[in-house]
């Protein structure tokens, strides 16, 4: 049963991965790449290791997402000019 | 010696982190006068070192009192030792360059010194390294600080240069941690000496492909063909003090790396790729001379050499099991690093003085830039392999090598280097002795350039009468 | 068409790399070493309870050591890049906002603490708690209340590198111990503390300082 | 079929993943976001394949612990490189390298 879980996690880990590289506009794969690092600190709890979870959730997700969606805020502005 | 507090291992980390640091609390632009100490106290140090391992003494430091497996283990041995003592040697002369070269008001020179600091600290920490794991922190460490230097105050090209670069130094070093993540997984431990009676000819298929994904991922960071495109725009566009850092040492630090495997935890593995690694060394010296001949500009004619020169060190790994081949490769990392650290730094004081980064544009340097043209002839004569320099004893150790092994090729490959080299060097000299034109202009330049310009391309010379000591001290190794 | 192709060999070299090493793990037998029982065993002497921590800061504490190195070189590295322009003041936000922030930060300092406290027997750290003071160090700067990072001072310099500075300073000061990084076992769990109070301040300010040196308007 | 092995493979995929898109992606925030991937898939693989029996194991946790901190510092060095190529020329993608 828990394998089965893992197994959904792991594809959907993979799934959202894809989906950041591939999908076509670049607000929803920041958004999509912030969901990837969730899943990897729930990733990191299924492997027994709180601490790596925390530190996903807090620096990798946050942090990188954070830094990506205010570098995409400066640099998407080019889209709406004419 | 058996007072804890002097371990000169540990201070070579140590020191540079220490005035890294204090440069960055001095603020932009400062923190000359410490790195300048503290790379004169480093050279010391190092020197020091080799001088005990040349004396048959290996030196170790078992880092918080652990021991491997469980803590992290520093050790040198004779390829250590030259490497620590390589790295000072240019990086003083370097430094001494680099205070005059950055004026107060260069953007570029605003965190010189404290990258540096943390660059030099990188290699250091490399050099002495025997944990897997911790040798990917050190390859973050230069590899991040090296990019920051070439993109540090630059227009868009160099920014565009330092992103190619980044880009090229972190799948390296990604694909070498997989390949850590591999043998982690295979042998439950990342220290080299735990791992080397371990690793054995039917070990499982897993540490085959660790072993590709790590020196896959170096190749990457040392440029070899093809993965040299990174190179040339970047070394090429830094400024001159970080274009010679970087070429002299930083790509010289993944190859001392692929050497360390090769040598130590994977030997059983690696001699597999012996062959594909020397052809591609050829592809390089042969892509980088012709590149260098075409080249317009000057410092990307010296970064192509640097392609070029890099070939050879990829030639020694058919002829490792001979004895002399592993000299031969020191041999060429000394004298290609401190030519082309000269190289790159005349190149520098050319470009201030005319104004232009262009071969073209060097008309009429000999008559007016004398003691800088010198250097620039002294580090091409050691890059073409000419007598007596450092140049042509790595050559000729090489040739001896292969042809104790009967792989003749390997020589003709080398010659054929040497002409190559020969041709565009001789280009931009033959240009430097053309008559100036009227229209020309020249600004006046520090002496102190020149002079530390001279000092490294001599050094590059003279290390060619003086190659025994350096053979004993690697002769040293285990 | 061409690029189409390159697509193709990429993804299709990918997926044999994948199945190549999908099958090579899985025909891994158990490891020649398990480091799990040395970590345990020394565990008493580390000066902390959690294995992980011990892992971190004292075991292979030297790696830790080289990391801070790298984040306090990437945000050198930053700016040098972007150069010398202060990040800009933000306007002061609406009064309850800022009234909002006020009681927001001590909380976010109280849990730092909690975590820097709780890592030396259960997750948590230095680290994690960076992180949370990071974020009330941001919060501070886009409702106005904190002008500190208009300017790179020496205050703020210090205050970035006091963390490293601190931690290069333990691991040379224990050379007298033996070796870099030799705790006495006595007073581990003391020093390993006064580490991890001092990365936490650092790490607050360079995970924000990564932030605001970039966030500032580009070209502004 | 422990949990290990499972994240172990997960992360292979990924490494690979996101070395296809360094290579064939030329926005370079993408390409940051795939760097991001293929790191993410060497750290499941460090901690996954050593806890293929499922027995946690602090050693190769406490790496990409920090790992991940190298990781969230060569991002914002890259993210700063962008926004200073994109403020100096417009673009988010690297001009071709051109020696003139």
């Amino acid at each position: 049963m828990t394998i089965a879980f893992d197994l959904l996690l792991a594809l959907s880990l993979l799934w959202s991965g894809w989906r950041t590289l591939a999908t076509p506009r670049l607000d929803r794969a920041i958004v999509l790449f912030i969901i990837f690092g969730l899943l990897m600190s729930l990733a990191w709890a299924r492997l027994a290791a709180p601490d790596i979870g925390l530190a996903e959730a807090a620096i990798g997700a946050g942090l990188t997402g954070a830094l990506l969606l205010d570098a995409y805020g400066v640099l998407g502005q080019r889209r709406g000019a004419p | 010696m058996s007072d804890p507090l002097y371990d000169p291992l540990v201070w070579l980390i140590l020191l540079p982190l220490a005035w890294a640091t204090l440069a960055f609390v001095l603020g932009p632009g400062h923190g000359a006068w410490p790195a300048i100490a503290g790379l004169t106290a480093q050279w010391g140090l190092a020197f020091d070192l080799a001088q005990k391992v040349g004396s048959g003494g290996a030196a170790n430091h078992v880092v918080g009192g652990w021991g491997a497996p469980l803590g992290i283990d520093l050790a040198v041995d004779g390829l250590s030792a030259a490497m620590l003592l390589l790295t000072q040697t240019v990086a003083l002369p370097l430094a001494i360059y680099a205070r005059s070269y950055f004026k107060s008001d260069d953007p570029a020179g605003t965190w010189f010194w404290p990258l540096t600091g943390f660059l030099i600290a990188g290699l250091n920490a490399l050099f002495v390294s025997v944990d897997l794991f911790n040798l990917y922190v050190t390859l973050e460490l230069v590899g991040l600080a090296a990019v920051g230097l070439v993109a540090a105050g630059g227009g868009a090209q160099q920014v565009a240069a330092a992103l190619r670069y980044l880009f090229a130094t972190l799948v390296g070093s990604g694909a070498y941690l997989l390949g850590v993540a591999l043998i982690y997984g295979a042998y439950g431990t990342v220290s080299i000496a735990t791992l080397l009676p371990l690793v054995t000819n039917d070990s499982p298929r897993l540490v085959w492909i660790a072993g590709g994904l790590m020196v896959a991922g170096l190749m990457l960071k040392t440029a070899l063909f093809p993965f040299h495109f990174w190179l040339p725009p970047a070394h090429g566009g830094a400024p001159a003090p970080v274009s010679a850092l970087l070429s002299a040492l930083v790509v010289k630090a993944s190859f001392y790396l692929i050497l360390r495997l090769w040598l130590g935890p994977l030997q059983t593995v690696l001699p597999a790729f012996a062959w594909l690694l020397a052809l591609l060394g050829a592809a390089a010296i042969f892509w980088g001379s012709w590149q260098a001949i075409r080249a317009v500009k000057l410092k990307r004619l010296i970064a192509y050499s640097t392609v070029a020169q890099l070939g050879y060190l990829f030639l020694i790994f058919p002829l490792l099991a001979a004895h002399g081949a592993l000299q031969a490769g020191v041999m060429q990392i000394f004298a290609h690093g401190l030519a082309k650290a000269g190289m790159f730094a005349a190149a520098g004081v050319l470009i201030k003085a005319t104004g232009q980064d262009t071969v073209a544009g060097l008309a009429g340097a000999v008559e007016r830039l004398p003691v800088t043209m010198f250097a620039f002839g002294l580090a091409g004569m050691t890059l073409m392999g000419l007598p007596p320099s450092s140049g042509f004893l790595a050559k000729w150790l090489i040739i001896e090598a292969a042809l104790a092994h009967g792989h003749w090729i390997i020589a003709v490959v080398v010659l054929a280097g040497g002409l190559l080299a020969a041709v565009y060097v001789l280009r931009v000299l033959r240009q430097a002795f053309l008559l100036t034109p009227a229209s020309a202009t020249l600004t006046p330049v520090p002496r102190m350039l020149e002079w530390s310009a001279f000092a490294l391309a001599a050094a590059s010379v003279l290390l060619g009468l003086r190659g025994v000591e350096l053979m004993q001290l690697l002769g040293a190794m285990a | 068409m061409k690029r189409l192709s390159l697509v193709a060999l990429v993804l299709s070299l990918a997926s044999a790399f994948v199945f190549l090493l999908a099958g090579a793990m899985l025909e891994l037998g158990p490891a020649a070493i398990d480091l799990r029982a040395p970590v345990a065993a020394h565990l008493a002497e580390s000066g902390v309870t959690h294995p992980v921590t011990a892992v971190l800061l004292n075991y292979r504490g030297y790696d830790t050591l080289l990391e801070i190195a790298v984040l306090l070189l990437a945000l050198l590295a930053i700016l040098a890049v972007v150069g010398e322009a202060p990040v800009s003041p933000s306007r002061a936000a609406h009064p309850v906002l800022q009234a909002l922030a006020r009681l927001a930060v001590p909380l976010m300092i109280v849990v730092a603490v909690y975590l820097l406290w709780a890592g030396a027997f259960r997750p948590g750290g230095a680290f994690q708690a960076g992180a949370v003071l990071a974020a009330a160090a941001v919060l501070l700067h886009l409702v106005g209340l904190q002008p500190g990072w208009s300017q790179l001072r020496l205050r703020l310099r210090i205050g970035l590198a006091a963390g490293f500075a601190l931690f290069l300073a333990v691991a040379a000061g224990l050379l007298t111990q033996g070796s870099l990084l030799q705790y006495p076992p006595a007073a581990a769990g003391a020093l390993i503390l006064l580490i991890e109070s001092g990365l936490t301040v650092s790490l607050a300010l360079i995970l924000a300082g990564l932030f605001l040196f970039l966030s500032r308007e580009a070209g502004a | 079929m422990s949990t290990g092995f499972v994240f172990a493979l997960a992360g292979a995929a990924l490494f690979a993943l996101g070395v296809a898109g360094v290579v064939l992606i030329g926005h370079l925030l993408r390409r940051i976001l795939a760097f991001n991937l293929m790191g993410s898939g060497a750290f499941l693989v460090l901690v996954g394949l050593a806890q293929r029996q499922d027995v946690a194991d602090p050693v190769p946790q406490a790496m990409v612990l920090t790992g991940i901190v190298v990781a969230v510092a060569a991002t914002a060095l890259a993210l700063a490189l962008v926004r200073k190529l994109h403020a100096l020329t417009g673009q988010l993608e690297l001009p071709d390298d051109v020696d003139e």
